[in-house]
């Protein structure tokens, strides 16, 4: 198991190589020229060259590449800004600032927005979703069907404007969204997310409250679950202990699906809410081609997705035996 | 609704073409003309109603989106008449209509956009219309692909699977939405011609192709799932036994074969290509004013303008949206349940 | 016309306001020069300002700035050798005095040579004296590659070249030993500056009082990286700064309000967020609470959305401030396509585009005003009656006519590409203005720009648009900052502001004529005259709107004032109330 | 329908003080298709320590009985009717906390697939300790303990450390082992054994068979065993009762019901069973047809559609009256005694060699 | 149902005047491969699934297979039906090497070799009617039967005892019985000279069990088709088949006709497997001990990494070290009628006769015996 871990783990660093490739190509594919943009509004030509050769972008496609590479290993000292340690993304074209800090600067906002809602959403759907399965047939089962299917179709495009309107904009009741670091102000932090995650937890919930429903009473089919019948363990005893386990694991399946969109950065999410997380950072870098930020995100993202999934593997064997010892 | 029926043989996760239900049916003994497993999926599905109303809610859909040109001609009016500047008496300077609802009248149904005032009734229509257009393209490109793939890389095993299975995860760790915002514009630049207007196909086939690369893999990974287990059944065997070339077996043992989980597939997939889309368009980088879109609705929708002076058109596509996508995943519901009436839900 | 009534009321007094500043703003003595500024009514030291800002700081380094909201940030940290003074206690007339130097600068030569002498006791912020050698380094690096953002008046009229060629004169800046010559420029002593034109500059006080002249220091000089650390000379420091997120500004204890004739330091502290749209910050402000209600903005103004009701609230009316921004938009017809240069064609699309959407994307007519000339209310010159193609009465546009033209001339159908910015705004007036067009029986085209690079790709000389729209401002109320940047047919280059590609030999030859004026009245009459020339005459340009905007504090603010010639609030006399 | 379910009503128990009782048991699923009717008036009594063998085709309705004596339906979908006695104690109608403690305790039940039937997720030594702390409140190192002992008991080598396995590292014999291990632990009185052995090898089956003789002798268990397959019960079972299509159509001792069968489906059953010992000229002699769909059963007898013996009993009583089974040796079929006697003397008993 | 088979008169003379035998296989082996390894997986040993076996068909012959689950009983028949590619070892079919034959050169074979399998359920597609099943074969193969393809798949049908008119259903409205039946319809629609059949009835119930197996022995017997009966039901098998040969982990241990396996076996594995099938005693009352109780002990070893030696040794009661060192080869002992091999070093009497004790090798079972026995 662990050598099947170690192995993702080698593997997924061979798909972030790939993908920083496919974003190279991608970023040179696009019809901008990035230093027109830092060359400001006398550009002239020797200028842009300047800005070229300071920025790099004079060198072959694979040469800049290798540069970008070993510099995420072993950091760059070649900026006019300044060093860049490792894991060094280079700095943005745009805010001149480190790509690696700026990350980690719109990382706690992203992990907040995440964590909450993830707490909020698992706890609400599955409490739900094994209500609904517990109950199977019974009106609160209809009830809750009938409205995580509504739920779950709605989209925080329309949820969001719609309880920023109503929540904030005409009652008041809550505070428009905004972000506070945890550490200067947990009420501020936590006043200040509380319609991001009801409305991403609304969404989220409903879809895991059908999702837990369901294959808890799949589960509740599986022969081995009537075994535990049979040997006379208590109705809470069976669901709680033998079909809640195996439904964990459609769970944790899209659970880490979800998670790795979360932390990647909820481009609509925070586009809605008017949060400067990860998810703006990336649409910004695309905006202003930056491709050191654009690299940074991306290749952030994807090591989020990737590391998500080797967690789900991890969750896998831990919850089941038969994947941990093979 | 469906009974858990213990029937011989769990049976694997994977929607094969089940029929483990030895169970004869006395009253079809009868007919000599035999029902097709899909026969009596149709009728199966034909007795549950939430399947059948779900349905007509979405042919009804695709009808509206269909027809919208027709409807808007009846109507008299076209999703792209500025009607802040044809009929200034309605709007006040900054483009809010000056009646209540957003100017929702006898005259505009749906009340009026708030900017450049757009009947959002007919705007409605072509969006809808727009949206599942596209949404229908992506889904049938990757349908296409994800069959093509995903049968190529079960059948096949050894190295072409090994392929396509690392292009595969290679694919799902990519960043999705960053990858759509990141690669929309050097996909309309792949075909800009200077002189004239991007034209609103460019953007169109740069949205499909770009949810196409990223959105084919989960059905390529299912099929290919299928088609794994389909080769290990026998009658693959007995049509090797028979000297079958694997263009045969493919075609006329798997393919027909393959067809329940790519029509569960494809139900399930095509709100989301819409919710996707809309997603992309509601960011900037889809479809943009005046084509008429869902997703730029949404957009709009969500601007202080809108959200300040008229809440009332946010509804609009937000509520017929919210229609769509239940129903049609209800939709997807019960057409799984009706090939597999195994599962209980 | 577009119901516009409800602002009316505000628009006068940004007219007479406006008026006002026509008569002309004076050059001030070392008298005015001299510090303390005057005291506010009812001010008092203390407190912290919350300040909601659209976008980060890009730049700090003096030599790049040229937007305003850097501009805005500027009044409180840098000096430079002049600098308005407000002169009334709203904050509504202006002069010209010496803000470093001891007055607004004197020549004996008719505006060739300039002679400035610094102050006494004037510092850094980190206590050593700001001297010459100083001011030189702060003129000779803008001419090292590195900068590239900043104004380049002075720039090119040390080197009396047009356009970016001034580079040339001391192409590695003073990094390399070399100096700009005493003939250019000569700091015969630690006080003394004297800057050395080939030809008469009487505009150079108003120059030298940009931001982007402000002083830098030569000790601390660190090229590309003093754009993120420059060191301040103004009340305020800036103690921390996270790009992209906050900034703070405390004050400076190096400062000496006795040497500044105006600014003031009442407030502890300025914290300044970013990343706040114009909704957001107008929704926070309007909530008024906490610290909100210490809050403003610097640059972000009502948003379109809430300006309508923001004004209806005589409460929130009382909290806001509006006035003109000194930028005029226009259509600019690009001359150099060849359909383009049929002048009956450039009157039908005058006469068919519509402005209504226009001044409706950005919020209405509170927000801007149906322009008749290219010279804007806050310049001397402007002209509010002459409107040649009856855009005032007909905002919407005369396609009836326009059709007539085109019928005319025989160009029905006339294909017309029309490039526009990609923000919502853009999207949504160039919709509209499509539309109108086509209703006079255009094909339009059109063709988006992404809003980052929009001005490069317009500004290229060799671009396939017909007709795009840009808005110029004036850096200085004289419409010596517009015709010639704009129109003057010898610029026309890559990046060069000549958008429409304008090359009319009367237009030059004027342009050389009113340049040469000094008494700011008739120069201001040989300006309009241009502008009269180029609108109705040679159609190259079609006014637009006048921009105007609403800005709004929170209820703790004092001192709250819009400065036309900043064009925004005036961050330097903000209190804690 | 219901005047049949009347007419096929139970016979007199014969005896009250049976350890278990069963009378006219009725199951019916609602299912998409319509009702189907599992067990459809099922009558049967079992002595202590006596092993009762149902045998019968797929489908017949045999796990179904067994697992309505454990209560372990969905609700939801079945109708249950009828009494089932355990000790006198009804269980059709107990409610759910008094089956809790009869099954694993008094009424232990081992299915046919143990790997399905034993949880992935947990070591095979806990799933077996469990059901003892439950009834016996013992603690969970007594149970541990308790769990180790009966690993022991069943065969596995070293139960101490293979306790501590998780089922999939067990072989299909082992893991059926630890299922017998895991029925077990409590004493029951009965055991349910549904195909204890179809998914065995024989090597392996002839193990377990063993094993579970005995342990019968050792724990004195009543036990009812369930197979398809003759030669199975022949070696396990007391008494037999041979089901079809929801009923039972023939019960007696083993040597009664397979030396002397009454029943003409009993005869091809025992017809079409190839053995080691017969005679190799003559064909298998199956049942014609197939078993008949439990949605619409087929009227009178069950087995008419199959049986080649209707013309012997004449007239249409066997399409439209079902016959009774009566107690003790017995079976359901309009053919005489002497009938069943003289047919299976003269017409069957030659051709089985 | 017709139970009685009306079955045409043969296609074709049923055997090859020559005596040749119809399929030769020697020291066939398959080894798949298992994979492991880190960090880069590559093959870290092989499953001995078969391990050289060497087996003779004769024309018409119904050959039995037997053998515990995993013994390798399925890979033969695929290797035989080169379903699977051999790892080593030759198959020759009438005399022609067909061991590594590519798809093309199997062509005209194909049509001789047919399979029928075990699972009814999963060996029919179910998106096919039996009409395109049972046809299959014969398009494939460019086969045109006079009087066109749907007829013969009639005939076909009667020949299998289901009812013709069936043609247009689809296999999901079939009981496992008849599909069974269909598969066999389907099997002899090329009119094969050789049937692999790999346990074709285990998945039925025993009546249904009987009506295949019967249908199976007529269209041996009439059609003269051969038969490689693969099975773990040694009553089965010896219904069936002429000769049998008895399988363990990947090696024929042995090999003889019926008579000589099922009356006078040598091998002890052989011996264990007789005993351990359950019978019913239709004789009149005698003990239930009338026929020796063999118990082995224990599973089958991995085929990962089998024992050296007799692979049998580890459960068997007459191993020696000799076991350990030295393979028993398969030959003809003393005492052996004509064509009866066994491997194995220390053979049994060739005998099924009662013995004086029970061998009982399961050290558990031993233990309660002997506890019960003390009571
Ligand atoms: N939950 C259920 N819902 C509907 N029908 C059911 C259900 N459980 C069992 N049945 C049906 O009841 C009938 C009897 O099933 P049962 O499992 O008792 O047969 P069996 O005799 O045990 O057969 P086998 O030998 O195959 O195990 C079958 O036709 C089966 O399909
Ligand atoms: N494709 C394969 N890859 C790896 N191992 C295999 C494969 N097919 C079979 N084996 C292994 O080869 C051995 C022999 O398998 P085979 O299916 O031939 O046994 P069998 O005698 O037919 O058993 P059964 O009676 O269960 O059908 C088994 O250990 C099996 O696990
Ligand atoms: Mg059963
Ligand atoms: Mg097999």
């Amino acid at each position: 198991m662990l050598r099947f871990l170690l192995r993702r783990i080698l593997g997924s660093f061979v798909i972030l190589v790939l993908l920083t490739v496919v974003a190279f190509l991608l970023f040179f594919g696009m019809p901008r020229d990035p230093a027109l943009l830092m060359c400001g509004k006398t550009c002239t030509p020797d200028a842009l060259a300047n800005i070229h050769h300071t920025l790099g972008l004079d060198k072959s496609i694979p040469e800049q590449f290798w540069i970008f590479l070993s510099g995420l290993v072993t950091g760059r000292n070649d900026f006019e800004q300044g060093p860049c340690p490792a894991p060094c993304f280079g700095y943005s074209y745009h805010t001149n600032e480190q790509v690696w800090s700026t990350l980690m600067d719109r990382l706690p906002l992203t992990l907040s927005l995440a964590a909450g809602a993830t707490v909020a959403f698992l706890f609400v759907g599955l409490g739900t979703g094994l209500l609904a399965a517990w109950k199977r047939g019974s009106f609160v089962d209809k009830s809750f069907t009938a409205g995580s299917m509504v739920l779950s179709s709605m989209q925080i495009y329309f949820l969001g404007p719609l309880a920023l309107a109503i929540l904030v904009y005409q009652t008041h009741i809550f505070e428009e969204p905004d972000y506070t670091p945890i550490t200067d102000n947990p009420a501020a932090w936590f006043t200040g997310l509380i319609i991001p995650w009801a409305v991403l937890s609304t969404i989220f919930a409903a879809q895991y409250t059908r999702m837990a429903r369901s294959s808890m009473i799949e589960q509740l089919q599986e022969e081995h679950v009537r075994t535990a019948r049979a040997k006379g363990m208590s109705g809470r005893y069976v669901f709680f202990r033998y079909a809640w386990r195996g439904s964990l694991i459609p769970i944790i399946t899209i659970l880490g699906i979800d998670l790795s969109s979360l932390l990647g950065g909820a481009i609509i999410t925070e586009y809605t809410f008017g949060l400067p997380g990860l998810g703006r950072l990336a649409v910004e870098s695309v905006q202003f081609s930056d491709l050191p930020l654009l690299l940074g995100v991306m290749l952030f993202s994807a090591a989020v997705i990737l590391l998500c999934n080797i967690v789900v593997d991890a969750c896998y064997a831990f919850i089941d035996p038969r994947v941990r010892l093979s | 609704m469906t009974s858990p029926i213990d029937i011989e043989g769990g049976g694997t996760s994977v929607v094969v073409d089940g029929d483990q239900q030895p169970k004869s049916k006395p009253e079809e003994a009868k007919q000599l003309e035999g029902r097709s497993p899909g026969q009596l999926m149709w009728i199966r599905f034909k007795r549950d109603r939430t399947g059948v109303i779900s349905a007509y809610v979405v042919i009804f859909f695709f009808v509206v989106g269909l027809a919208a040109p027709l409807i808007a001609k009846l109507y008299g009016k076209d999703p792209y008449t500025v009607f802040a500047d044809e009929r200034p008496e309605l709007f006040d300077s900054a483009g809010v209509p000056l009646q209540p609802n957003g100017g929702i009248s006898g005259e505009f149904w749906f009340g009026l956009e708030p900017g450049n005032g757009y009947d959002v009734f007919t705007k409605l229509l072509y969006g809808i219309r727009n949206s599942l257009m596209i949404s229908l393209a992506v889904t049938v490109a990757t349908v296409l692909t994800g069959i093509v793939l995903g049968v190529a890389a079960g059948y096949l095993g050894g190295k072409p699977d090994q392929l396509i299975s690392r292009v595969i995860d290679f694919l799902l760790a990519f960043p999705s939405q960053l990858f759509f915002i990141a690669s929309m514009p050097v996909v309309v630049s792949l075909f800009v011609s200077p002189r004239d207007e991007t034209p609103v196909y460019v953007r169109v086939v740069a949205l499909i192709a770009v949810q196409w690369v990223l959105g084919w893999m989960s059905l390529a990974r299912i099929l290919r799932g299928t088609t794994l287990a389909l080769r290990e059944r026998e009658f693959i065997e007995a049509a090797k036994v028979s000297g079958a070339s694997p263009v045969r077996i493919i075609r006329r043992e798997i393919l027909p074969n393959v067809v329940t989980p790519i029509l569960v597939q494809s139900t399930y997939m095509l709100p989301n290509f819409v919710t996707a889309e809309a997603g992309l368009s509601f960011l900037g980088v889809g479809i943009v004013e005046p084509t008429p879109d869902w997703g730029q609705m949404f957009s709009k929708a969500s601007t202080e303008l809108v959200m300040q002076n008229d809440i009332t058109y946010m509804f609009f596509p937000g509520i017929s949206m919210i229609i769509f996508i239940v129903a049609f995943n209800l939709l997807g519901d019960s057409v799984r349940d009706a090939f597999d009436p195994k599962t209980a839900r | 016309s577009s119901g516009g009534s409800k602002g009316s009321d505000n628009d006068k007094q940004d007219k007479e306001n406006a008026q006002r500043q026509q008569a002309g703003i004076s050059f001030g003595d070392a008298k005015d020069s001299t510090g303390p500024a005057a005291e506010l009514p009812g001010a008092k030291p203390g407190g912290t300002i919350t300040v909601l800002q659209r976008d980060s700081f890009a730049h700090l380094d003096p030599g790049q700035i040229y937007v305003s909201d850097e501009m805005a940030l500027s009044q409180l940290i840098h000096r430079g050798l002049t600098a308005y003074k407000a002169t009334s206690d709203d904050g509504k007339k202006h002069e010209v005095v010496g803000d470093l130097a001891t007055d607004s600068g004197t020549t004996t030569d008719g505006g060739k040579t300039w002679k400035y002498t610094l102050k006494d006791g004037i510092k850094w912020a980190d206590g050593s004296p700001i001297t010459a050698k100083d001011v030189r380094q702060t003129f000779e690096r803008l001419f090292a590659p590195f900068i590239s953002n900043g104004p380049t008046y002075i720039q090119q009229w040390l080197a009396n070249t047009p356009g970016t060629e001034y580079r040339k004169l001391l192409p590695d800046g003073p990094y390399k030993g070399k100096h700009l010559p005493d003939s250019v420029l000569e700091t015969p002593d630690d006080k003394t500056i004297l800057f050395k034109f080939k030809s008469a500059k009487p505009d150079l006080p108003y120059a030298l009082a940009m931001a982007g002249y402000s002083v830098v220091s030569a000790a601390k000089d660190t090229k590309v990286k003093y754009d993120k650390s420059p060191m301040t000379s103004g009340p305020y420091k800036i103690s921390e700064f996270k790009s992209g997120k906050t900034m703070t500004l405390v004050k400076n204890t190096n400062w000496d309000p006795k040497t500044d004739a105006v600014r003031h330091q009442y407030v502890d502290q300025f914290n300044i967020e970013f990343n706040k749209q114009f909704e957001d910050s107008t929704k926070a402000i309007l909530d008024d609470s906490g610290a909100n209600a210490t809050a403003i903005s610097f640059s972000n103004q009502v948003d379109a959305g809430n300006l309508t009701k923001v004004l209806a609230d005589a409460a929130l009316k009382n909290r806001t401030v509006s006035g003109y921004q000194p930028y005029v938009g226009q259509m600019n017809i690009n001359l150099s396509q060849p359909e383009m240069q049929d002048k009956t064609v450039r009157e039908a699309i005058a006469y068919a585009l519509p402005i209504t959407p226009f001044v409706r994307a950005f919020g209405g007519t509170d927000a801007m005003e149906v322009a008749g000339g290219l010279i804007s209310p806050t310049v001397s010159g402007y002209d509010p009656k002459f409107d040649p193609f009856g855009k005032k009465a007909k905002p919407a546009g005369d396609p009836a006519k326009a059709k007539e033209l085109l019928k005319k001339a025989g160009k029905t159908g006339l294909k017309l590409t029309f490039g526009y910015i990609n923000t919502p705004e853009g999207q949504q007036y160039s919709t509209a203005m499509a539309a109108g067009l086509e209703k006079a029986g255009f094909d339009v085209q059109r063709q988006e720009i992404p809003a980052e690079t929009y001005y490069d790709q317009v500004s290229k000389v060799k671009n396939n648009y017909d007709i795009f729209h840009t808005a110029w401002g004036a850096d200085w109320p004289s419409a010596s900052t517009v015709i010639p940047p704009l129109y003057d047919g010898r610029q026309i280059q890559d990046g060069s502001s000549n958008y429409s590609h304008i090359n009319d030999p009367k237009v030059n030859a004027d342009i050389d004529k009113a340049n040469t004026i000094t008494d700011p009245i008739k120069a201001a009459e040989a300006w309009n005259k241009i502008n009269e020339y180029i609108v109705k005459d040679v159609v190259s340009n079609i006014p637009t709107a006048y921009y105007k905007q609403t800005q709004i504090a929170g209820s703790k603010i004092g001192g709250l004032a819009y400065d036309d010639v900043i064009g925004g609030v005036d961050p330097r006399r903000l209190f804690v109330k | 329908m219901t005047t049949l379910t009347k007419e096929t009503g139970a016979p007199v128990p014969s005896d009250a003080g049976a350890f278990l009782s069963v009378r006219d048991l009725h199951v019916s699923f609602r299912t998409e298709d319509g009702m189907v009717r599992a067990v459809d008036g099922l009558s049967f009594d079992l002595e202590r320590g006596r092993t009762l063998g149902i045998v019968g085709e797929s489908g017949s309705g045999k796990s179904v009985t067994n697992l309505t004596i454990l209560g372990l339906h969905n609700p939801k979908f079945t109708t249950v009717e009828g009494e089932i006695l355990l000790e006198g104690q009804e269980l059709t109608t107990a409610r759910e906390s008094e089956l809790e403690k009869l099954r694993g305790n008094k009424v232990a039940m081992i299915f046919q697939d143990p790997l399905t039937a034993l949880s992935p997720y947990y070591t095979v030594g806990r799933q077996i300790a469990e059901p003892f702390m439950k009834h016996t409140g013992a603690s969970k190192k007594a149970a541990w303990d308790r769990a180790v002992e009966m690993l022991g008991k069943v065969g596995i080598p070293n139960p101490k450390e293979r306790a501590k396995d998780y089922p999939h590292q067990f072989s299909g014999g082992m893991r059926q082992r630890a299922m017998i291990a895991m029925a077990l632990v409590c004493d029951p009185d009965l055991l349910i054994a549904d195909e204890p052995t179809t998914a065995l090898d024989v090597t392996v089956q002839a193990q377990i068979l063993d094993l579970l003789k005995d342990l019968q002798q050792e724990f004195g268990s009543a036990i009812i065993f369930i197979t398809h397959d003759l030669g199975v019960i022949a070696d396990m079972a007391d008494d037999i009762m041979v089901m079809y299509a929801g009923g039972a159509i023939e019960r007696g001792t083993t040597n009664e019901v397979l030396r002397a069968p009454q029943h003409p489906y009993t005869w091809g059953l025992l017809n079409s069973m190839p053995r080691l010992d017969s005679d190799l000229a003559a064909p298998l002699a199956p049942i014609p047809g197939a078993p008949p769909s439990l949605l619409n059963p087929p009227s009178g007898c069950r087995f008419h559609p199959r049986c080649t013996f209707q013309d012997r009993v004449g007239g249409t009583r066997c399409t439209d009256e079902r016959p009774l089974l009566a107690p003790d040796r017995a079976s359901a079929c309009h053919l005489t005694a002497d009938q069943k006697r003289t047919i299976f003397i003269e017409e069957i008993k030659p051709s089985l060699g | 149902m017709k139970e009685d088979l009306v079955l045409p008169a043969p296609r074709e003379a049923t055997a090859d005047s020559s005596g040749d035998p119809l399929l030769v296989v020697e020291g066939l082996t398959k080894h798949f491969p298992v994979k492991g390894g880190f960090p880069i997986r590559r093959t870290v040993g092989a499953v001995q699934a078969v391990d050289g076996i060497d087996l003779t068909v004769h024309v018409g012959e119904s050959f039995g297979l037997v053998g515990e689950s995993g013994c390798g009983k399925s890979t033969t028949g695929r290797l035989i039906t080169r379903l699977l590619e051999p790892t080593a070892g030759k198959i020759s079919y009438r005399g022609k090497d067909i061991t590594h034959a590519s798809r093309k050169d199997l062509a005209p074979i194909r049509s001789e070799i047919q399979m029928i399998f075990q699972d009814p359920y999963s060996s029919l597609n179910p998106r096919q009617t039996v009409g395109k099943i049972i046809s299959g074969p014969m398009e494939i193969n460019g086969i045109e039967p006079t009087g066109g393809r749907e007829a013969r798949v009639r005939e076909l049908l009667e020949i299998v005892g289901l009812n013709p008119e069936h043609y247009n259903r689809f296999p999901h409205e079939f009981s496992g019985g008849q599909r069974q039946r269909i598969g066999v319809a389907r099997a002899l629609a090329l009119e094969p000279k050789l049937i692999v059949a790999d346990e074709p009835v285990s998945a039925l119930d025993v009546s249904i069990q009987a009506q295949v197996v019967n249908l199976l022995r007529k269209v041996q017997d009439e059609l003269g088709i051969a038969f490689l009966f693969i099975a773990h039901d040694l009553a089965v098998v010896r219904h069936f088949s002429q000769r049998v040969a008895v399988m363990y982990l990947g090696k024929v241990i042995e090999v003889g006709d019926r008579e000589s396996i099922y009356t006078r076996p040598r091998h002890p594995y052989t011996h264990a497997l007789l005993s351990a099938v359950p019978e019913v005693n239709l004789a009149e009352e005698t003990e239930t001990g009338g026929r020796e109780r063999i118990r082995l002990a224990g599973d089958v070893p991995s085929p990962i990494s089998p024992p050296s030696g007799c692979r049998f040794r580890t459960r068997c009661w007459k191993a020696q070290d000799k076991c350990a060192t030295e393979e028993p080869p398969l030959v003809r002992i003393s005492g052996n009628h004509d064509g009866h091999l066994t491997a194995c070093h220390f053979p049994e009497d060739p005998t099924i006769e009662a013995r004086d004790e029970d061998i009982v090798l399961d050290p558990a079972l031993a233990a309660l015996e002997e506890g019960l026995n003390d009571d």
